[in-house]
């Protein structure tokens, strides 16, 4: 186990695919040149070589589709949207082409892409470089989408999206990339589908995603120091989801909180609560709660970000409110 | 210059696809195919021309009009007819249609209800051919004038201008998309002018002419496989009949009667049949044989289609996702 | 009051908006020529002059963003995508600009666009021109989300999505272009966020969208003979949502199905059951069910598409289920 | 030609932009601004020649490096300051911040996070003055080079072109993109020769020297409010900073000294300077008294910024939705 950070952990999950498979191509803004903006391809070129990582044009549409069609003649497309906001301009290839292929051609396609992007709030940014869209991924079939919250589950996670012959959303949290994590030494992966309980607990289930799993973590320690012994579950992968063990979790708790930075409504906190009704309803003692960001575009002013962002205060009032403790 | 071999093979492509159109059509107005479908008749030339010279491991994207370049790329007939009658048999299992052939067999990537969908998907093929595989196959991509005023034309064309990667775009002006015309979608009189915007070759040729788009393509075709890049070409063309299946305008609507009569009157496969006989490379005979035979092909075809099985219920929920993990 | 069809109360809206406000500009693929694919703008070109409306090259990205352009600069931008799913191609226009515009300006800027899109499966279309895709639209703040589902709400609400100071989807239903219905002889509008009771009942509230309101009616009509009488809830827009009477109807029957032709995961009817947890969930008898399209891009194949498309069976299954009837 | 007082109404915009994005870098530094901030030094003259030959009634759209834009359309410095530190007498509240700096009060569109954002935008004005107002107002659209690789520059020049509208497209060509250059991204050299696509004029100038700026933007200005419809323009220029504030790589990394050196030299600020001296316009004395009006206009719209309250905690909830329906 070393310490690294989590821009490490992709940095060097990267370079080890692309050690062991020849066919991984890394394409995207900026990628090729001093590491890339925040760090995640440096040394990438020197070791490579500019056959197999390149700089592109501010062209997103068609650093998405070229992805579809690389992936479709065989190479493992491992393309980077610089921020995740800017997939916007390529919804076309990633829900049209990408997410639909293989089944429009009744499993011919196969699809090995991998879209890697920065997303998050948190940085002062504003409105259009702070989103979350992981639920509109979720929401179109044909795509998975990952959410990795530490180094570990970051590099873990992206060896995993490198082997996969699907397109997978792979969502890097800018805040994160500075935080650090140990990890293993030797080659390991995690497989999709498989959440991390983050934190055990008996009292409450807390299920939070990317950053928000960290603000969770402060949260469950400020609620222990009052007595309320709270499980953060970390699902990683949101399509494959790991109904099983929120349902658990929940089995055993009787309550839940759903954490995440993205808007509320129609988001996977939605989701998340509709599953644990069908499936646990009778185990819950209170109504599900949410915590997201308001329903309104990232505001540039720090302090009205502040004010977004899920805090910890208000995590901390969520779980009180399904433990109804005033 | 294409070899008599050729251009025998070429005359058989176009008309395959011809009666398969013809074919297509009736079972369209019985019902038998849903969804909107587009019919690639007066436009043989160009399909038939670039498959004849293409080789199996080259790769072709398709469009919405694609049954031709299904065809011209090898694709089976009776493969074609179940994926349009929506069978478990078809190229695609019925869950694809006319607008999404697709033969991965013979290097077809598909079709594309997406205007332009194509284009960028060319470019990755370019990129594994060329940087990945480092091989000399190459890729046409075709599409309609109206795809070249999508952003992602610009984005493709330049993309494979800078890495000069081994694509072909070819796209086939036939002066219309649905219903608006290429005077009110574009402000300059030829596609391949655009070119110019890429630093790559721009030609425009008749795309009713098969030795025309013979030697365009051919010398297009080996440019890419040399390692020297894309090319735009532009085959000034004609579609004979509505945007889509059941469009009641193309005719004395927003086309005018003496427009399609002109066009009609360069017909690519009477052109060719005529070239055919007066430079005795077949006899009428041998042409009626071909013909007979490729009736006999599409009859047979509807037959396979008709009898095949519908998709299974549980298919509805399979090939979401490449389902073996390989973790 | 005329009984006409549902694409002639489009019409009809667009014709009198225009006639009001010299400001309505409407631009879009074909829709100068022949009156459009659906015949939605039939005579528009005669009545007012190119100058009024106009066919635009297929450019989507520029289609919608010129909208806001416009929209900024004081017309009233009515801009068609001839299919919704063509909008993936100008996601960037519609929720990085359109949608945050005023947001990001702090209130200044005024976005009077709204955006035209058929939608909908049941014509065998396949997977790539038979998406619903309100949920995405649901999910980013700043847009109106409207989804009529007869003659008589599509005319009154274009007139007010027309007049409306806000980037507004209005997403007609390709199956309902032909249904009719009685419409007004004189100017009426409806209201945003008020939704439609489409069938008063007591025992169970069904909120359906669009085409599925009326698969909604059609199962109600079988469930009264079976002696369930059912209330039939028709939102009409998502975005501003009626919660009220929503939360009233469960409130009385106790029991809610919701069906939507959408994607389930991350779908509306995700939002409207938390809603309904969170608002009524002492007055449920029984978990909510939801009814929506296969998590699978729509198939071609009509045997497939059928499957996929929430049936009147399928409504009735979920009705008898939270009534616990078997 | 410029007379004299446009040019020196020029040479103070250019000193106020230079000297806003002096300050506004020490106040990013100072951890007072927060995201990404783009400066717009060495580029001045495009800007305030510019906005020198616009009337109050013309619109502009711009670009994430688009402080300068802001001013030279006759932006506050003041209520610009307070919007980069998110206070709510900013232009935008603090909502925007320096990407989104607008001034519908003067017909600045917004400054745009995305790359191009402004290119359709500006499409949609010009349809608005030409086709629904009929008036003769024209906008400037100003965008880097980099985003005419955006396939919505492609939609955006050729819608533009079809319908005659009243846009300038002013691309400011400094080089790179991020980390990243021309050659790399672009297979032609010059940006210009893309308005061949589209059937209008294109030119070339050069973007550090006002005069000939001043002659190219009024003809296409003038074509523009004529109604003969866009003109692009690709100004060449460079950026003398990081490609945001705290780029580590721009001096010595992706970018050479010797090349940033070379482009200091051509400073277009000193050069109006000296031309303004030697053609007797003004003399040292009246120079030193603008910059020292605008040193102290800059110092005070810091202090008007720093003594700002911040927005609301409602604030959070407005705005989302224009409010007082009007049906
Ligand atoms: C992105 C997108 N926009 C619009 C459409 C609707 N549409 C289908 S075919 C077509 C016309 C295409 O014209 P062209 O590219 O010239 O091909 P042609 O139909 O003439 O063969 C249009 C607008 C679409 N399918 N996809
Ligand atoms: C759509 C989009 N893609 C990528 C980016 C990231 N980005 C911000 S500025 C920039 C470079 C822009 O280059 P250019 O247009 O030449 O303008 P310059 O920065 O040189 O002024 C990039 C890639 C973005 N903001 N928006
Ligand atoms: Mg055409
Ligand atoms: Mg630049």
């Amino acid at each position: 186990m070393t310490v690294i950070k989590y821009s490490q952990a992709i940095r060097d999950a990267i370079a080890e695919e692309m050690r062991i498979d020849q066919n991984v191509f890394v394409m995207g803004q900026d990628v090729e040149t001093m590491g890339g903006v925040f760090g995640c391809t440096k040394g990438i070129l020197e070791e490579f070589g500019h056959d197999r990582i390149r700089n592109t044009p501010i062209s997103e549409a068609v650093i998405i589709g070229a992805g579809v069609g690389g992936a479709l003649t065989g190479t493992r497309m491992l393309v980077e949207m610089q921020y995740v906001d800017f997939i916007l301009h390529a919804m076309d290839q990633t829900i049209n082409q990408a997410a639909k292929v293989r089944y429009m051609t009744g499993g011919k396609a196969t699809v090995p892409l991998i879209i890697r992007a920065q997303q998050g709030s948190g940085r002062g940014n504003g409105a259009q470089h702070s989103q979350n869209l992981e639920a509109l991924f979720c929401h179109m079939p044909g795509l998975k989408v990952v959410m990795p919250s530490t180094p570990y589950d970051a590099k873990g996670l992206l060896k995993t999206a490198v082997r996969d012959n699907n397109p997978v959303l792979f969502f890097e949290h800018k805040v994160l990339y500075n935080t650090k994590g140990e990890v293993p030494d030797t080659d390991y992966t995690i497989p999709f589908g498989k959440a991390d309980i983050k934190r055990s607990g008996k009292d409450v289930t807390v299920i939070a995603t990317s950053w928000m799993v960290l603000k969770a973590l402060e949260a469950a320690e400020i609620l222990e120091k009052q007595g309320i012994d709270a499980e953060i579950i970390d699902p990683r992968t949101l399509v494959p989801l790991d109904k099983e063990t929120i349902i658990n979790s929940v089995k055993k708790t009787g309550r839940a909180v759903i954490v995440h930075e993205a808007h509320e409504v129609c988001g996977i906190g939605a989701e998340i609560a509709f599953i644990i009704m069908e499936l646990a309803i009778d185990w819950l003692d209170a109504p599900i709660k949410r915590v997201t960001s308001a329903q309104a575009p990232i505001p540039y002013s720090s302090k009205l970000e502040k004010l977004t962002i899920p805090s910890v205060d208000r995590i901390i009032d969520a779980v009180k409110e399904v433990m109804y403790i005033k | 210059m294409a070899d008599n071999n050729s251009l025998l093979r070429i005359y058989e492509q176009m008309l395959r696809i011809r009666l398969f159109e013809q074919k297509a059509q009736e079972l369209y107005v019985q019902g038998l195919v849903t969804g909107s479908m587009h019919i690639y008749t007066g436009q043989e030339a160009i399909a038939a021309t670039a498959g004849e010279l293409l080789r199996e491991t080259d790769t072709i994207t398709s469009t919405h009009r694609g049954h031709g370049h299904c065809i011209a790329k090898g694709g089976k007939t009776d493969k074609m007819m179940a994926e349009l009658l929506g069978r478990k048999t078809g190229y695609c299992g019925g869950k694809g249609g006319s607008m999404h052939m697709a033969d991965f067999t013979r290097g077809n990537l598909g079709a594309n209800g997406m205007v332009g969908g194509g284009l960028a998907i060319s470019v990755g093929a370019g990129i594994t051919n060329a940087i990945i595989k480092k091989n000399d196959s190459v890729t046409v991509c075709f599409f309609g004038e109206g795809a070249t005023n999508e952003g992602v034309f610009h984005e493709s064309l330049n993309l494979a201008a800078i890495w000069k990667l081994p694509v072909i775009f070819l796209c086939e002006n036939n002066l219309y998309q649905v219903f608006t015309s290429v005077a009110e979608s574009m402000p300059v009189k030829d596609v391949s002018i655009r070119a110019i915007s890429y630093g790559i070759p721009g030609i425009t040729c008749d795309g009713n002419d098969v030795l025309e788009l013979y030697d365009v393509l051919d010398s297009a075709i080996e440019r890419a496989r040399n390692g020297q890049g894309p090319t735009l070409i532009e085959a000034k063309t004609y579609r004979w009949e509505g945007h889509y299946t059941g469009d009641g305008y193309a005719r004395g609507g927003y086309r005018s009667i003496e427009e399609i009569d002109l066009w009609k009157a360069k017909d690519p496969i009477a052109r060719m049949a005529k070239y055919i006989i007066e430079s005795a490379i077949a006899d009428n005979e041998l042409l009626e044989k071909i013909e007979a035979g490729l009736k006999d092909e599409i009859e047979k075809a509807v037959h396979f289609a008709m009898e095949s099985p519908w998709p299974d219920d549980e298919d509805l929920y399979k090939d979401v996702f490449y389902e073996k993990e390989e973790v």
